[in-house]
């Protein structure tokens, strides 16, 4: 190994950095300027499409967290069970996508909007109407490869940076 | 005359910024030189290995991404491993050679922390760590195209993976694959041999090599101490022999080559990645599991080349749904135990250098 | 490949050199009385052809009756890998014999078992909780831990 | 021998421009208000200047939401700093501990009396003007060192015995490269050295202007020298218990004393206020900023030394060197022609290379374990 102990390599350090200064930010202005992320982002909240659920409870099972909760009641006359409450703890949700992994139904889907504080407690506690889909909760294509090509292709660093170091 | 000098104890951390997380070390000092050091733990236990045992062995994934939060990936693949050799379940073909794909490419991102954090604790305002944390974005970017987040992933499952990778991944990864190498070429102009780095490093914090295999060290710790040891090599698991790479080792063991194995560690993942970019079947990604897994009563150990070191999860079973046992071998707890045969003798800005030198997160230590 | 070595195999060599010490030998792992436990590593360790001089990974299992405690034992020599358990059947005060002074790669493993598990190991040097506080009652990885 | 207090009075006030308004004291008012406002709004500039630039050598933007540019960070800073309530550790000697913030503050003002802003124009033209720099700026040390002393807190306390072993050695470079300035110039007067650099020092005196560079951020504890601040080892250093008004002075003290040194190297080795079409107190400030840049640049690149590597580059490079070109310089301002002055400059920086070259070979930083 061969070192040249006069202050060779500190100049080499200086002309990298001198360098960058010419090189474009790669930041981004985050309110402002956003940038699109993925189309299998797992976003804040789940979505959830009660016209296909079938308040089988098996998102409630594969949940690690034990964040949804589902009251349900049987309709005899219709032969099928509804589902009276569902209830999510978003406070506790670790946002791993098990839940809709499980759904045999595909009636949960992950949502694909950020940007979800809260001021209260409470608030984090989403149920049955607060979950459905509207063009402010738009569902994520996790899990679900059709709603993923709509969406629009996420924001890549690589594709924005192309100087070469 | 001799001056009447006394020794005093400075605590370093739980909050302390170059302690990577909240890690206490109950320094003794004399002066500026180190006369005894303990090490701290616990600040993070958050009891993993119990949570474990109450979980279905899918739900164990997502705690698995909290141990080490800067390589989630690999502790998902350790984890999968361990569960697919205790319910002898294979995964296709495709899923093996991703799942090499995306544990070089988390091995690339944790060993940027790696050196930038430790530059950073050499005493460099942030440049460094912040040029590597661009290509680190960059690979996060790729994760979150294929699990949906940035950090805690998620992403494998037992014989496989819950969804195959979309179209637009495989040409990002080849432009990420075709563009790191210059900038790894960049980071070795700015650092390599800047004589400030050398002199705060060369021969600082030397683990000799009976020392770095009797404290069971792995990883770069283990192997800049030249031990050619490498699990990918040693006991290979999804397919690593199928690929050609070298297993770059140190000759001092002193913090330089720590942070050099790491350097050319990258530059072998990027050639894994190449190789296995090529040979990628198509297929399936996940072969036939059950919904929940019942592996039937016994036990297993699946070891794999973490970024950190050998990371190990000890799964026994009693053929229900949950683990009844979970151990984690963790890297970043056991690469510590000579911490105290490092440092002692040291000055104080050398404790920091070597400590960022052994690069532990602090989610793996505790737990 | 890491060739994982047949318990049998090393019980028959053991036997020969502690005769009575190992209970129970599969293919998969080696199960010795708790007592010879230091012995036998310490001739593992050392012994020609075998050369474990890597302790991989030390972990205890609650099984209810017993506590079992599982040593993998590498050798990056020759690149090989054995099992060996031992058994602790005092619920109340689990003892074993510290390994530190062999591999010190056990030092911070056997305070993270001594602290959750409960399990003493004689000739540690340094054997205190290690993620919990000093005065925390009970070892929260025992079964039995509400 | 009988002091003269009249003596340097009358000569600065010979020493004002003949068109000067007033008399004395307006003189002086008006200076210490030019001087206050010239350190407060450069350093705010600077701090702006700072952030902004090594923001983009970090390739990011740095602050960009106060005002235009962020022009107003600095101000956004200052409010926010001076409003945060004002904490005393329990266990710290109250009085140096309020006493230290001004100790180290006051002595950097004055440092600016003797710094010519363009001919003539300065407080007071001291004919002993590089001395009283050297004299006044190591008074700040014991200022960071009461503040380290008097927090109780074992991290302050690392950092000010740091600060002191750093000065003591670091004084000693420096004021021996000054020396070679102060012989080609003739003079100590700083507003004399000025008019004397026809050709600017840095050309005449490499050596010396690299060694008073280095020396000099070491002495300011600037990075790759900022073991006091240090804050992967020492938290934050000194200031550590610091907070509030108090806080606000150290980081003036900071970006003053970083001024000081830029303001200093303009003056004695890039020709202080001279340059062609502008004004000259443009080109001063001008060369200040550039000084600056530099050090952020470097600010922005190096890691930083350990404290024994401190202490051997300044005993063991700097102080050797400094000898050696205060000798050289001497044997030159003796038997060089005078006419011939510009034939100095490749000599001068030959025998720099040859002399770091050679020197770096034999200076080793690194390793050195201390047995304990």
């Amino acid at each position: 190994m061969k070192f040249e102990h006069f202050g060779t390599g500190i100049i080499k350090g200086l002309a990298v950095t001198l360098r960058h200064l010419f090189r474009k930010p790669i930041t981004t202005q985050y309110p402002e300027q956003k940038l699109t992320t993925s189309r299998r982002a797992r976003g804040n909240e789940l979505v959830w499409d009660i016209t296909k659920c079938t308040a089988c409870g098996t998102c409630a099972k594969a949940c690690p967290q034990g964040v949804i909760r589902i009251v349900t009641s049987a309709k005899p006359v219709e032969n099928r069970y509804v589902v009276e409450k569902f209830e999510v703890d978003t406070g506790y949700c670790i946002f791993c996508g098990l839940c809709v992994e499980a759904c045999p139904f595909q009636s949960l889907l992950m949502g694909y909007s950020y940007e979800r504080a809260k001021y209260r407690r409470h608030e984090v506690v989403h149920t049955n109407e607060m979950l459905l889909p509207s063009a402010k909760r738009p569902a994520s294509g996790y899990m679900y490869p059709k709603l993923a090509k709509a969406l629009p292709p996420q924001t890549l660093l690589i594709e924005r940076d192309e100087v070469k170091g | 005359m001799a001056l009447k000098t006394e020794s005093f104890a400075l605590n370093i951390g739980p909050l302390h910024p170059s302690t990577h997380g909240v890690f206490r070390m109950r320094a003794v000092l004399d002066g500026e030189v180190i006369a005894n050091m303990e090490p701290v733990f616990g600040y993070l236990h958050r009891g993993i290995e119990k949570l474990a045992e109450e979980r279905t062995y899918t739900g164990v994934i997502p705690l698995t991404d909290r141990l080490d939060y800067l390589a989630s990936m690999s502790n998902n693949l350790a984890y999968v491993l361990a569960v697919e050799k205790l319910a002898e379940i294979s995964a296709p073909e495709r899923a093996t050679y991703l799942r090499v794909i995306l544990a070089e490419l988390q091995r690339i991102a944790s060993h940027l922390i790696a050196v930038g954090a430790f530059v950073n604790d050499c005493g460099a305002f942030f440049t460094p760590f912040l040029y590597m944390f661009r290509e680190r974005e960059k690979i996060l970017d790729l994760f979150e195209m294929l699990s949906g987040q940035r950090l805690l992933y998620n992403y494998m499952r037992i014989g496989g993976f819950n969804q195959d990778i979309p179209d637009e991944f495989l040409p990002a990864l080849q432009k990420f694959v075709s563009q790191m190498p210059g900038f790894i070429d960049e980071y070795d102009r700015l650092l390599a041999e800047n004589e400030i780095l050398l002199a705060r490093t060369k021969g600082v914090g030397i683990l000799p090599q009976d020392l770095a295999v009797n404290i069971s060290a792995s990883g770069p710790v283990l192997r800049a101490s030249g031990v050619k040891w490498d699990i990918r090599k040693a006991d290979p698991y999804c397919g690593y022999d199928r690929f050609e790479f070298d297993i770059p080792t140190g000759t001092a063991g002193d913090c330089y080559d720590r942070y050099r194995v790491r350097i050319e560690e990258m530059r072998q993942s990027l050639r894994i990645i190449e190789q296995a970019m090529k040979q990628l079947p198509s297929g399936a990604v996940k072969s036939t599991v059950p919904y929940l897994v019942r592996p039937p009563a016994g036990e297993a150990y699946a070891h794999i080349e973490a970024p950190k070191g050998e990371l190990g999860f000890y799964l026994v079973s009693d053929n229900s749904i949950a683990p009844y046992r979970c151990h984690i071998r963790a890297p970043s707890l056991i690469n510590l135990t000579a911490l105290r045969d490092m440092t002692v003798g040291w000055k104080v800005a050398d404790l920091i250098v070597i400590f960022g030198s052994i690069d532990i997160t602090m989610g793996e230590v505790d737990r | 490949m890491t060739l994982a070595l047949s318990g049998d195999e090393i019980a028959a060599t053991l036997g020969g050199h502690f005769p009575g010490s190992v209970i129970e030998a599969s293919k998969s792992h080696l199960l010795v009385k708790s007592e010879s436990l230091f012995d036998i590593a310490s001739y593992l360790k050392t012994a020609p052809g075998l050369d474990f001089d890597f302790l991989c990974n030390i972990t205890a299992v609650d099984c209810f009756d017993y506590f079992e405690i599982v040593y993998q034992f590498t050798s990056l020599k020759h690149n090989h890998g054995l099992v060996v358990k031992a058994r602790c059947h005092d619920r109340s005060n689990p003892v074993l014999p510290s390994l530190v002074s062999l591999w010190r790669g056990a030092d911070l493993q056997e305070r993270e078992i001594y602290d959750l598990m409960g399990i003493t190991f004689q000739g540690h040097p340094n054997l205190k909780r290690i993620f919990l506080w000093e005065d925390f009652d009970g070892h929260p990885l025992r079964k039995d831990y509400l | 021998m009988v002091l003269n207090p009249g003596l340097g009075m009358e000569y600065h006030w010979q020493a004002l421009p003949p068109d000067w308004p007033g008399n004395f004291w307006w003189h002086w008012l008006a200076f210490s208000v030019i001087i206050l406002a010239f350190v407060l709004g450069l350093v705010m500039g600077f701090i702006w200047l700072e952030r902004r630039g090594i923001g983009r050598f970090q390739i990011r933007l740095g602050p960009n939401r106060t005002g235009p540019f962020g022009l107003l960070q600095p101000i956004a800073d200052a409010v926010k700093v001076l409003l945060k309530e004002n904490i005393v550790p329990a266990a710290a000697d109250k009085i140096v501990h309020w006493l230290a913030p001004l100790v180290a503050f006051v002595p950097t003002l004055m440092i600016f009396a003797v710094v010519p802003f363009q001919d003539g124009a300065l407080l007071a033209d001291l004919n002993v003007g590089v001395l009283y720099i050297v004299a006044i700026s190591s008074i700040s040390t014991v200022g960071i060192f009461m503040a380290g002393w008097s927090s109780s807190n074992k991290y302050s306390l690392l950092a000010a015995m740091r600060d002191v072993a750093t000065v003591v050695s670091y004084e000693i470079p420096v004021v021996l490269s000054l020396a070679g300035v102060v012989l080609l110039a003739g003079s100590l007067s700083l507003n004399q050295i000025v008019m004397a650099q026809d050709i600017p020092f840095i050309l005449l005196q490499p050596l010396a202007f690299l060694l008073f560079f280095i020396a000099a951020s070491a002495e300011i504890n600037r990075t790759p020298f900022d073991l006091l601040e240090a804050d992967s080892e020492l938290v934050a250093g000194f200031h550590i218990e610091y907070s509030g008004m108090k806080f606000a002075l150290f980081y003036l003290t900071e970006y003053a004393e970083a001024l000081a040194v830029s303001a200093i190297i303009a003056t004695l080795f890039l020709g202080g206020w001279r340059g062609p079409v502008l004004p000259p107190w443009l080109w001063f400030v001008g060369k200040v900023v550039a000084v600056f840049s530099v050090m952020f640049w470097i600010r922005s690149t190096l890691p930083r030394v350990r404290i024994d590597q401190l202490m051997a580059l300044a005993w063991k490079f700097l102080l050797p060197l400094a000898l050696i070109n205060l000798v050289v310089t001497a044997v030159q301002v003796l038997a060089w022609p005078e006419a011939s002055l510009w034939a100095m400059v490749p000599v001068n920086v030959a025998i720099m290379a040859a002399l770091v070259v050679t020197w770096s070979r034999l200076l080793k930083l690194g390793g050195g374990r201390v047995e304990v």
